[in-house]
């Protein structure tokens, strides 16, 4: 779970990491007040749950609380790689002298917790590393151990920040780890943190993502999910209903199946055959005509879906019963696209015969389902 | 033979009157599986018998108990995702040799914990949110489809649950039966990797080619196919998610690229790099292995 | 360091340990009012830092406020094992249906802090881990782990206990865990924890120690610190003044050297040539003339001793400089007891010659310094 | 021929700049020691150099940097307590073989952690609160005095400092030199105690007998008595605090007598089943070690 700057900066400060003054607006009369309470120039920042906010024009600096006022209308309601603006931070500007960068994250591949440090904060870290990685400075943190002194000290000298500011770096570094696990991250960022010209030491940016899997023990941060707040439209609704679903939006054949793998899978095999898969879509073990009927109606949601390819491995799941809900989810479908089912498993043949007659069409493996519905759709997409 | 688990397995089911517990160990107990004990604290003294299950089980409080009183070596974890970290934890401590963890949904920090945990400890884990194994004819820790397995040659490694159904049931159909088939789960943090269960293979005197079917996600088919060139049998491998896009998480947590890591083009390149052969289907796996094995 | 039964009461409280509900009380009148204030009847409980205060009469049930007063003045001013009783923990009574033992220590063999559960509660657990083993459980706990729930359930259905109520005992393990974590304690002991005839899970007694050496931490904590509240009078004086002392307040020699091994080397060697040894005294590294003098005031402060042995190896300190500070405080000594210096090191022979016509008789090994001794003693103790 | 550390051992110093380690630092590097680096953070790129010392010693940020750049394999620890368990974790976690925690008054459960965290690396540490070890005429790292110690073929163990000295002195003035000597540290949680370093000697061509010098506290010294019947050398013990009361701490932490357990009797009567002669003073362990050793 993702959750936008201005609650991530909340929760900083809650475990004492600085962060600049400052409060969300929802209304460009709501800017102007709050620039006019924090005094002296500020900073308009669109809350949008995705990357690349400052070059899309979604950060602003404002003079006075006028000046505030005209960004943020010019902010809110701004649509940021399809995400639509509905609320800005407003911040008191900072005169920046350094920008870092500190991060805590899992490293899956080393099965341990890393912290990242580099002075080379405020842009990409991704491409930093990828670039310059003298630059960036990484300790593997073991959770049973905690992060320790000496690690967070290996972080600091081998990251190039000014070390006269090692004292203050390292108690936020500390009370972000202890934030990370307080709060079961999985990602915990500041990006730039910065030495202001004051000789301060603050958080500028922050982000924050929560393990979806230990939501159920942060009751008080589940509250803070805006379902839908860093996915399209389709995906919301498929989030709402507790679907499996993955919105690729370009593709004519909706594919849909159970298992992630074996849906990946089909996807891949119905793009070799010629078709352009629109969805990655999981039905899970229980394929209940509910289910199957729910799929069906996402899918369909993008008008570019004319062919829709469902293949289901029987393994304890029976295929008479899969067919049958299949058939009754089918009639309820509000656009009649080609279907094509393949289904293997216990009661095979009891399947085959009850669709014959219907406008299902069954085959009994994924390479000719998926040649098939790209056939029905006319070819190559 | 077989690798990590067989018939002479004593195993044990933590959660067994729960109800995955309930609804799995029977099939188990049906597929030859050598189920000893269950346990669930509180129940201690009681003994479990579902309808079709000849002989009752006896139930303990803890796993401790349960490895004294039945000398149960292997433990099938079924329990909740709020409990199973802990059980997976005891059910070590105990000194059960292989734990295979059912449960879905485990905190990523909880499953950072209970690895670093499990590296000081002889105990193999495999899972959470996994299928089980099946050492075909010998035993099952899991709940794959007790049908789809015939005994044979090939041993199969998987992220998935109903890919590797289908990848064995193909291998079956077609002539190919199996040694082992592990699903090692589709979590970013899991106990046992492929390149772990490769060596494994590599040692088994029965399983002459292994199978890997991969997908996007992390890089554990690349550190697997670092070590093929070492190997004496055949691997074929399969990856699946090559027309997944970057930054979606594709079902399971584990299969998502990020950070331009975990792609399909990276881990094809790394087989092929290794002279393994990379199925692009999977009529194709079951081809690739028949050559393999030139039959 | 030891803190008092009341006050561990309030530490466990703090961490949501149940408590019967009682104050301290200094006085009779204070007792009485107590009483007064909790209704019904009372426990009497005397405050003092040493087992076995319900033997020595310590621990009284009062029916009444009156009662209370008069079970008050008898407990209040009491000595037991040496120690005067300056307070009393007045709480209500509490009618017991079971008693158990619970606590977390440091298992110094196994090098991991170690759970004990007992059914067999309310008595001395090294009595019954003696004569009953198979009634306690323990589990280790490594720290880097933590104390997980496998291993409480393992110590609660291996320890006897009525398992229906394994749910409030779990609780209250857990949370004794964390604060014997949280205040770096040695020891941290409910003996007995009692289920009520109303099926209430209570710490009816509770004990804790803390570790010295985490003081520094425990500003909190460190604040409870009676100096001399579990030692006698000269040992509260040593610990005043920063001096590793400790009293066998039977002998005639009292004993000092520098170092720990070589000081109790000493005492056994002052033993086997017929003496008694009457303390233990490390002066330290630093034999400064300050330490030297306060060292031998210590000593001299028990009637018993009349006659000293000094025994220090001159690693780095040098001979010279001891001897000059033992000639200067010899000279400050209210009582002058024969003494007899044993001194090994660099300028050896220089602090030799130094001592010659003073009343300090230099030996130059343990053993004829311990045989010198107790000949000025006029031989066998 | 020593164990542990001998004249290749490339020594760092943890805390060279402090006052311990500024006024210790000098007379290893006198006895010989090749004291190869220091660490404190924020001085790394400077030198030190005290008067006397020939060479100038760098002084790193971090232990890795100076393992890295001086190929350090050994550490003298003596930062203060609050930062010494960190110490400890740092040069272990750098690949330091053998460190030396002189520092005294860590709380107990600090150094239960770093105990657990030890046993996960190949690290041995000796101490905390221990004077250190000296192989003789090799190197010495801690804070024993130099002039006390002649080469030959005894090995010394022990938990204190000035009583070992006073044994040592007595070895080399009976004409019995050592090989090494090492104070295991007066706490109740040490890095090593008296069994393993029993087996380092045990190993060492050099070593002919070997000197444990136990006290009160804890059951190390019958730990090590059983290992003895196993050894090819002869070994002699000593125990001191045998008229110490049980329940009062003879100033250090681990010496004391509670519980019923730690008494010097059962010390004796371990040693005693182990056909080891227990020396009754410190002139008796220059005689017992003479007469294993035929002399």
């Amino acid at each position: 779970m993702k959750i936008h700057e201005y609650q991530a900066k909340d929760v900083f400060a809650k475990y004492g990491i600085p962060v600049p003054p400052g409060k969300v607006a929802f209304s460009a009369d709501e800017v102007e007040s709050v620039a006019q309470e924090l005094g002296g120039k500020v900073v308009v920042k669109a809350q949008v749950q995705v990357g690349g906010r400052g070059k899309a024009g979604g950060i602003k600096l404002a003079d006075s609380p006028e000046d505030a006022r005209a960004k943020g209308e010019q902010i809110l309601g701004m649509d940021i790689k399809g995400l639509p603006v509905e609320k800005v931070l407003v911040t008191k500007a900072i005169d920046i002298r350094d920008e870092y960068y500190v991060g805590i994250t899992l490293d899956r591949d080393a099965r341990m917790l890393v912290l990242i440090v580099s002075a080379a904060g405020g842009v990409d870290i991704e491409e930093v590393a990828r670039e310059t990685p003298e630059k960036i400075a990484k300790v593997h943190i073991d959770p049973l151990v905690g992060l320790q002194e000496y690690q967070i000290t290996r972080a600091i000298f081998g990251s190039g920040v000014d070390i006269t500011k090692a004292r203050d770096i390292r108690a936020i570094i500390r009370k972000l780890y202890e934030c990370y696990i307080a709060i079961d991250g999985s990602l915990a960022e500041i990006n730039p943190l910065v030495v202001t010209t004051d000789g301060e030491v603050i958080a500028l940016d922050a982000k924050i993502n929560i393990d979806d899997n230990a939501l159920f023990r942060q009751p008080e941060l589940e509250k803070l999910m805006e379902v839908g707040a860093d996915m399209d439209a389709i995906e919301a609704e498929a989030r709402h209903k507790g679907i499996a679903y993955v919105h690729l939006s370009d593709g004519n054949v909706g594919v849909m199946g159970n298992g992630a793998g074996l849906v990946m899978t089909t996807m891949d095999v119905v793009s070799r055959a010629g078709g352009k898969p629109n969805n990655f879509l999981d039905i899970g073990g229980a394929a209940t005509p509910k289910v199957v009927e729910d799929a069906f109606h996402l899918i369909l949601l993008d008008p570019n879906v004319n062919g829709i390819f469902l293949n289901v491995f029987g393994g304890i799941v029976r295929c008479d019963v899969v067919a049958e809900g299949m058939i009754k989810a089918y009639e309820k479908l509000p656009r009649k696209v080609p279907v094509v089912l393949r289904m293997t498993g216990t009661n095979e043949d009891i399947a085959r015969k009850m669709l014959e007659g219907t406008p299902l069409v069954y085959e009994s493996s994924t390479e000719t389902g998926a040649a098939k519905i790209v056939e029905m759709l006319g070819g190559q997409s | 033979m077989a690798i990590l688990a067989d018939k002479n397995s004593r195993v044990l089911v933590q959660g067994i009157t729960g109800g995955e517990g309930s609804f799995h160990t029977p099939r188990m107990i049906e597929y030859g599986t050598n189920v000893v004990a269950g346990v669930t604290p509180g129940k201690g003294g009681s003994t479990w018998q579902p309808e079709g299950v000849a002989n009752p089980v006896p139930v303990f409080d803890t796993v401790e108990d349960a490895v004294e009183e039945t000398g149960a070596d292997a433990s099938v974890i079924f329990v909740p995702k709020r409990f199973a970290p802990d059980a997976v934890m005891e059910a070590a401590d105990s000194g059960i040799e292989v734990i295979v963890a059912i449960s879905d949904g485990i905190p990523i920090n909880d499953m950072v914990k209970v690895y670093s945990f499990m590296q000081h400890t002889m105990t193999t884990l495999i899972g959470p949110n996994c299928p089980g194994l099946v050492s075909v004819d010998e035993c099952k820790l899991g709940i794959m489809p007790n049908h789809i397995f015939k005994p044979g040659p090939v041993g199969v490694i998987s992220r998935s649950g109903t890919l590797t159904y289908e990848v064995v049931n193909q291998l079956s159909e077609g002539g190919l039966g199996q040694t082992t088939c592990i699903g090692v789960g589709g979590d970013p943090i899991i106990g046992t990797s492929f390149l772990e269960l490769l060596m494994e293979f590599e040692q088994d005197s029965a399983t002459e080619c292994v199978v890997i079917v991969g997908e996007i996600g992390g890089s554990d088919e690349e550190d697997a196919a670092e070590f093929i060139p070492e190997m004496s049998k055949p691997v074929v491998a399969f990856i699946s998610g090559r027309t997944a896009p970057p930054g979606k998480r594709m079902g399971h947590a584990g299969a998502i690229v990020s950070g331009g890591k975990g792609t399909a083009e990276s881990k094809i390149k790394a087989f092929e790099a290794a002279n393994t052969p990379v199925a692009d289907t999977v009529p194709d796996i079951v081809r690739l292995c028949k050559e393999s094995l030139g039959k």
